[in-house]
């Protein structure tokens, strides 16, 4: 099974790689950025067949180590 | 506008007496938006409503001082118009909260107090507390702050050089990051945080403004509960690249004489940045509120003042060269955004879209906040912990194993696995490498060396808080001193619990009592620091946590030593008097799960003298090596002389202490702590000289062994107590911390 | 013969390759912005260490764009030497200047110590005056100096004898435990195909003093300067 | 528009990270994590509303500056 966990900043939350890609793109030409959020993504191989089970237990995964749930949030999807 | 009611002034840590003083001084009920601003003004961390009669009592003056506390950092005379430019500042509640961005900003927001000076950064070092490293929680929150530490210092190009760790599960709720940066400047490029100049056009530079750290200033100043939840974020995320870009400019502005003054927003933002350069300008200053950059869309004047973003600058520059201050923040991809001018009222006036939104008397904001003289009361339980009583206890191990879990303890272990993450090289100064000395930098352009070192130790307060405060002022020196650095000027750094509760206030009371004692024997003026109270979580307070930053003077940063051995067949001295202290010690506190004790006495005229004496043997090349004598006592200090020097050994014989019973003697005499005790190495040649200058100094002195063979060997009384390979010993040490770290490889 | 010393904004160590070149060895030095677009005629280019544009993204990925970049490709081109240390290295890779790229180091963890470094070539104008094999100490200070290229490069790179350092132990050995970073190979530092062109991971403008722990790496800068004089003496210059 | 750009270490580049994480997540009692690997991803807001263009413009960005071809791969998904 392979799931991904994709985390992003929150909302709130300054973003400076967001910034400074954001503002390298206006540089190169792309004045039509508004705007750059970096996030990032696990893509984790997992024993088992059972979608469900691998689903509960990616996210458990996701809320104890992957994300920092105190600037961060994420998404859980089995591919 | 929402009425002002018990609630609202809860929610803004304002105390009802506190309300109707705001009242009086504005003549009126202040809206939402002043309330706010003397909110965050008025909180402890900006007011220091509750230390600062403590605070007063400190020496802050002498012939090298230059800038004494109540600028952005404060400044010493090292000679050739030179000054040594340096503060401490904390940031323990966002480290616990985000251990990796807390420690971050808080390396960025010392970093800007220094270059907000005129000075050049040119060193980091960083004091830092966590719970039991046995802890998976300790564990992440110590490797996300090094990290952090890290990331930020790293990236900006300003060498760490210096620190301490301390692990105790006293701090496993809270922990503490404490950095000092060290800057030099030339006297006349001191750049004050001021404001003048009727007209003069006030400046906003670096990152734009997000609703991040709103309430942070109050944030830093309550205890941690359930409820100190989400709303806003209370992590702000550093972004060291605009830091640099910030310090790079500002430098470059600097030097044109376009500018007036400046001044980071750290703590409280907008807010303080505006208030307290007008207060020290005593001039007034009106803000366009809305013509600050903003992050995020819809924000309120409220939001914009009390946000606490990381990497902003405030400046005012001389009206009609506003081109040349815009023009360098350009080169630099910054934009300064002329948000309002200086005026001749004694107030701060914010408009909104050109509406009057606030107008409060500047010096109210600055100067009028509440003082509390606290109650303070000392502890019941004081005088028990104080009691050692070792007769009814065995000693629970051979020397041998003793020693040997004292080398492997976390608190003495190498901090390597920490320091290794940390560029040390960068800007070329770097005399001595973290880990062997106090921080040493040299300066290019000029002969003289700075060395800095950071102490504390909070077993020893929470013992006694006064006398663990003098020991602490002491240690730091000391450890310049054997660096060859005579002590010059001082900051510290006071972490303590809930100043409301009397016997914490008592613990400040007497650990600024303490500092004041011993900065006032050892001749080292106080320059700045930093208050962090309300270090507790649920109830309970962390040890009384002192922490000293000292700078000392090298004359010739050639001359310096570190504590390696250099050679064998060097004659081992040891200053000072071993009385077998073992109160406070780690020894008691490893092996016997014990806290208990008076901390080692300390004779200040002693201390003195022995400071001056080993400062004057580094300077005279009479020394290899100077190593001052702390934790785990005389035996781990020979220890650490033999590591990192290729395998020299060492071979003492020493006299065993006759203060304790029978069965702790061997104990005491190797792993007492008793203070104001420094190890050197000395080539033959020049035994009997140092002997003759310790006499003529008052100084005790013993030759106790000699450096050489491939073992560490410490006889007592005769007898054999410790013996050991250096490389047995050193892989001991270098390595118990990231053996700890392995098992609990985590989440970057 | 002067040093030009790119100055990115978030470069750190331009001015101690600007001290070591000229104060230290007593060459000439200049510090060029990076949004010039000329080096100003100088002899050796040297891309310093730090973190150019912050590097958040990738290291050097945004410095490649800086104008004085064309400046520095050309350059190169014409055979001048350049020199990237540590993000200097990283920008040549970005830049297509060297082959391979950078990645995490292994232990995921900035890695700041003293580190044993082989010479192992010494035709290029960076190692004229060290001896084969010679060891050099210098300081490493980076995160992401986990030297990366497919096997098919690699394996060039070894044939053409274009990795000029690799990472020792104590005894001298590019063994596992003597590699702080994972690099493959132990690849420290490589060179272009013309030999002009160096990258490596280590500081040698942080080595050029005893009291700095180490003056092993003022060879490297030594060597450029031998190599302007001979090539002056000879008639061609190298720029 | 807002477009996504995944990038990701092209599979014979090792990758630190997801190593130290899937250690992480061992230490943590998923024993049955095969493998973790690590990718990021940045989320572009574009002016414009043509999908089409969009698309290749952020594509564009993504082979200029977003990934490094040597190491990375990306992909590209307009939301
Ligand atoms: N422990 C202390 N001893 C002496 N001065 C102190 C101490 N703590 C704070 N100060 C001084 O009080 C002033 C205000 O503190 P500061 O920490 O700079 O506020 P901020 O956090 O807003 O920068 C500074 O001049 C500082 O040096
Ligand atoms: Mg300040």
């Amino acid at each position: 099974m392979r799931a991904r966990v994709y985390v992003t900043l929150k909302p709130s939350v300054f973003d400076p790689q967001g910034r400074v890609v954001a503002e390298a793109l206006h540089t190169l030409g792309y004045g039509d950025v508004r705007d750059v959020r970096q996030g990032k993504f696990f893509e984790v191989e997992l024993e088992g067949d059972d979608r469900a089970a691998a689903e509960a237990r990616v996210a458990e995964m996701a809320a104890t180590l992957l994300a920092n749930p105190v600037i961060e949030s994420y998404r859980v999807e089995v591919l | 506008m929402s009425v002002i009611d018990r609630k609202v002034l809860e929610q803004h840590g304002v105390t009802e007496g506190e309300y109707a003083r705001i009242q009086e001084l504005l003549g009126r009920e202040p809206n939402m938006l002043e309330l706010g601003l003397f909110s965050v003004m008025w909180s402890e961390h900006c007011s220091y409503k509750s230390s600062r009669v403590h605070l007063k009592t400190l020496p802050t003056t002498g012939p090298r001082v230059v800038q004494g506390p109540g600028e952005n950092a404060g400044a010493v005379d090292i000679g050739d118009g030179l000054a040594a430019v340096f503060k401490i500042e904390s940031h323990n509640h966002p480290s616990f909260i985000e251990p990796y961005q807390g420690a971050a900003t808080g390396v960025g927001g010392i970093i800007r107090d220094i270059f907000t000076m005129g000075a050049r950064p040119i060193a980091l070092l960083n004091a830092l507390r966590f719970g039991s490293l046995e802890t998976p929680l300790a564990r992440r929150i110590f490797s996300g702050v090094v990290a952090g530490i890290g990331g930020y210092g790293n990236s900006i190009g300003i060498p760490t050089i210096g620190g301490e760790i301390v692990f105790d599960p006293m701090y496993a709720g809270n922990p503490l990051v404490n950095v000092l940066c060290l800057g030099l400047a030339r006297h006349d490029d001191i750049i004050k945080g001021q404001a003048s100049g009727v007209g003069n056009p006030v400046y906003y530079v670096g990152a734009r403004t997000g609703r991040d750290g709103i309430h942070g200033a109050t944030m830093a100043s309550a205890e941690f509960d359930e409820s100190s939840a989400e709303k806003r974020p209370a992590v702000q995320v550093g972004d060291p690249f605009m830091e640099k870009l910030l310090m790079e400019a500002c430098l470059e502005v600097m030097k044109t004489d376009a500018l007036v003054g400046i001044q980071d927003m750290g703590a409280a933002g907008l807010t303080c940045a505006t208030s307290e350069m007008s207060s020290r300008g005593n001039c007034g200053m009106d803000v366009e509120v809305s013509l600050v950059p903003q992050r995020e869309t819809g924000m309120t004047p409220y939001e914009i003042m009390l946000s606490e973003s990381q990497e902003r600058m405030l400046l005012v520059a001389k009206a009609g060269r506003e081109r040349e201050v815009e023009a360098v923040f350009e080169k630099w991809d910054l934009h300064a955004v002329r948000i309002g001018h200086v005026t001749a009222s004694d107030r701060v006036r914010l408009f909104h879209h050109g509406a009057l939104v606030a107008d409060v008397p500047t010096k109210a904001l600055t100067d009028e906040g509440p003082v509390y003289r606290r109650p303070m009361a000392r502890p019941a339980w004081q005088t028990s912990v104080q009691q050692l009583d070792l007769g009814p206890l065995a000693p629970p191990a051979s020397s041998q194993t003793a020693f040997e879990a004292l080398l492997a303890s976390p608190i003495i272990a190498s901090k390597r696995w920490a320091f290794n993450q940390f560029d040390h090289s960068v800007g070329t100064n770097t005399i001595a490498q973290p880990g062997t000395a106090a921080g040493v930098v040299r300066i290019k352009g000029a002969t003289q060396g700075l060395a800095v070192s950071v102490d504390g130790n909070g077993r020893h307060c929470y013992l006694d808080p006064y006398r663990g405060a003098m020991l602490a002022v002491a240690e730091a020196s000391r450890n310049v001193a054997c660096a060859g650095g005579e002590p010059i000027g001082g900051t510290n750094n006071l972490n303590f619990g809930n100043p409301e509760r009397p016997e914490i206030m008592w613990q400040f009371g007497e650990a600024v009592r303490g500092i004041g004692d011993a900065c006032r024997a050892l001749d080292v003026p106080i320059t700045g620091g930093n208050v962090s109270l309300y270090n507790e979580t649920e109830g309970r307070a962390i040890y009384p946590t002192p922490v000293l930053g000292v700078v000392g003077l090298l004359a010739d940063a050639a001359q310096t030593v570190t504590r390696v051995f250099q050679a064998a067949g060097a004659a081992v001295v040891v200053f000072g008097e071993n009385r077998g202290e073992l109160g406070g010690s780690e020894y008691l506190a490893r092996l016997l799960d014990l806290v208990q004790g008076e901390p080692p006495a300390l004779d200040l005229a002693a201390e003195r003298a022995l400071q001056t004496l080993v400062v004057s043997l580094v300077r005279g090349g009479l020394v290899q090596s100077a190593h001052d004598c702390s934790d785990g006592g005389l035996a781990v200090t020979l220890a650490e002389c033999t590591f990192g020097s290729g395998g020299i050994g060492v071979e003492v014989a020493l006299d065993g202490v006759k203060t304790v019973p029978a069965p702790f003697v061997e104990a005491a005499t190797l792993f007492g702590e008793s203070a104001s005790r420094v190890v050197v190495s000395v080539p033959d040649g020049h035994v009997a000289q140092v002997l003759t200058a310790a006499a003529a100094a008052g100084v005790p002195a013993q030759v106790i062994g000699r450096t050489g063979g491939g073992d560490i060997r410490i006889d007592v009384d005769g007898a054999t107590t410790v013996r050991m390979p250096v490389a047995a010993a050193e892989e001991l040490w270098a390595t118990a911390i990231g053996r700890r770290m392995q098992s609990a490889a985590g989440a970057a | 013969m002067t040093f030009a010393v790119i100055v990115f904004p978030g470069s750190n160590s331009d001015y101690d390759a600007f001290h070591a070149a000229s104060a230290v060895v007593g060459a000439q030095a200049s510090l060029v912005w990076h949004k010039d677009t000329s080096l100003g005629g100088a002899d050796a280019v040297i891309l310093p260490g730090g973190f150019a544009h912050g590097d958040y993204l990738r290291t050097g990925a945004i410095a490649k764009f800086s104008p004085i970049m064309a400046a520095v490709n050309s350059f190169a081109e014409r055979g001048g030497p350049v020199l990237g240390i540590c993000n200097g290295f990283q920008v040549l890779l970005e830049a297509g200047l060297l082959p391979g790229a950078m990645v995490r180091n292994r232990g995921i963890k900035f890695v700041s110590k003293m580190v044993p470094v082989r010479v192992e070539a010494t035709d290029t104008p960076f190692t004229g005056a060290c001896t084969a094999g010679q060891v050099l100490r210098m300081p490493i200070a980076h995160g992401e100096g986990n030297y990366f290229a497919e096997p098919a490069v690699i394996e060039a790179l070894e044939r053409d004898r274009q990795v000029v350092f690799r990472y020792v132990d104590e005894a001298g050995q590019a063994s596992a435990a003597g590699n702080p970073n994972g690099s493959i190979n132990n690849i420290a530092g490589i060179c272009n195909a013309g030999r002009n062109v160096v990258g490596l991971m280590p500081h040698p403008e942080r080595a050029c003093e005893a009291s700095l722990g180490s003056a092993d790496g003022r060879v490297v800068l030594d060597s450029m300067v031998q190599a302007f004089a001979a090539g002056v003496a000879g008639g061609r210059s190298l720029a």
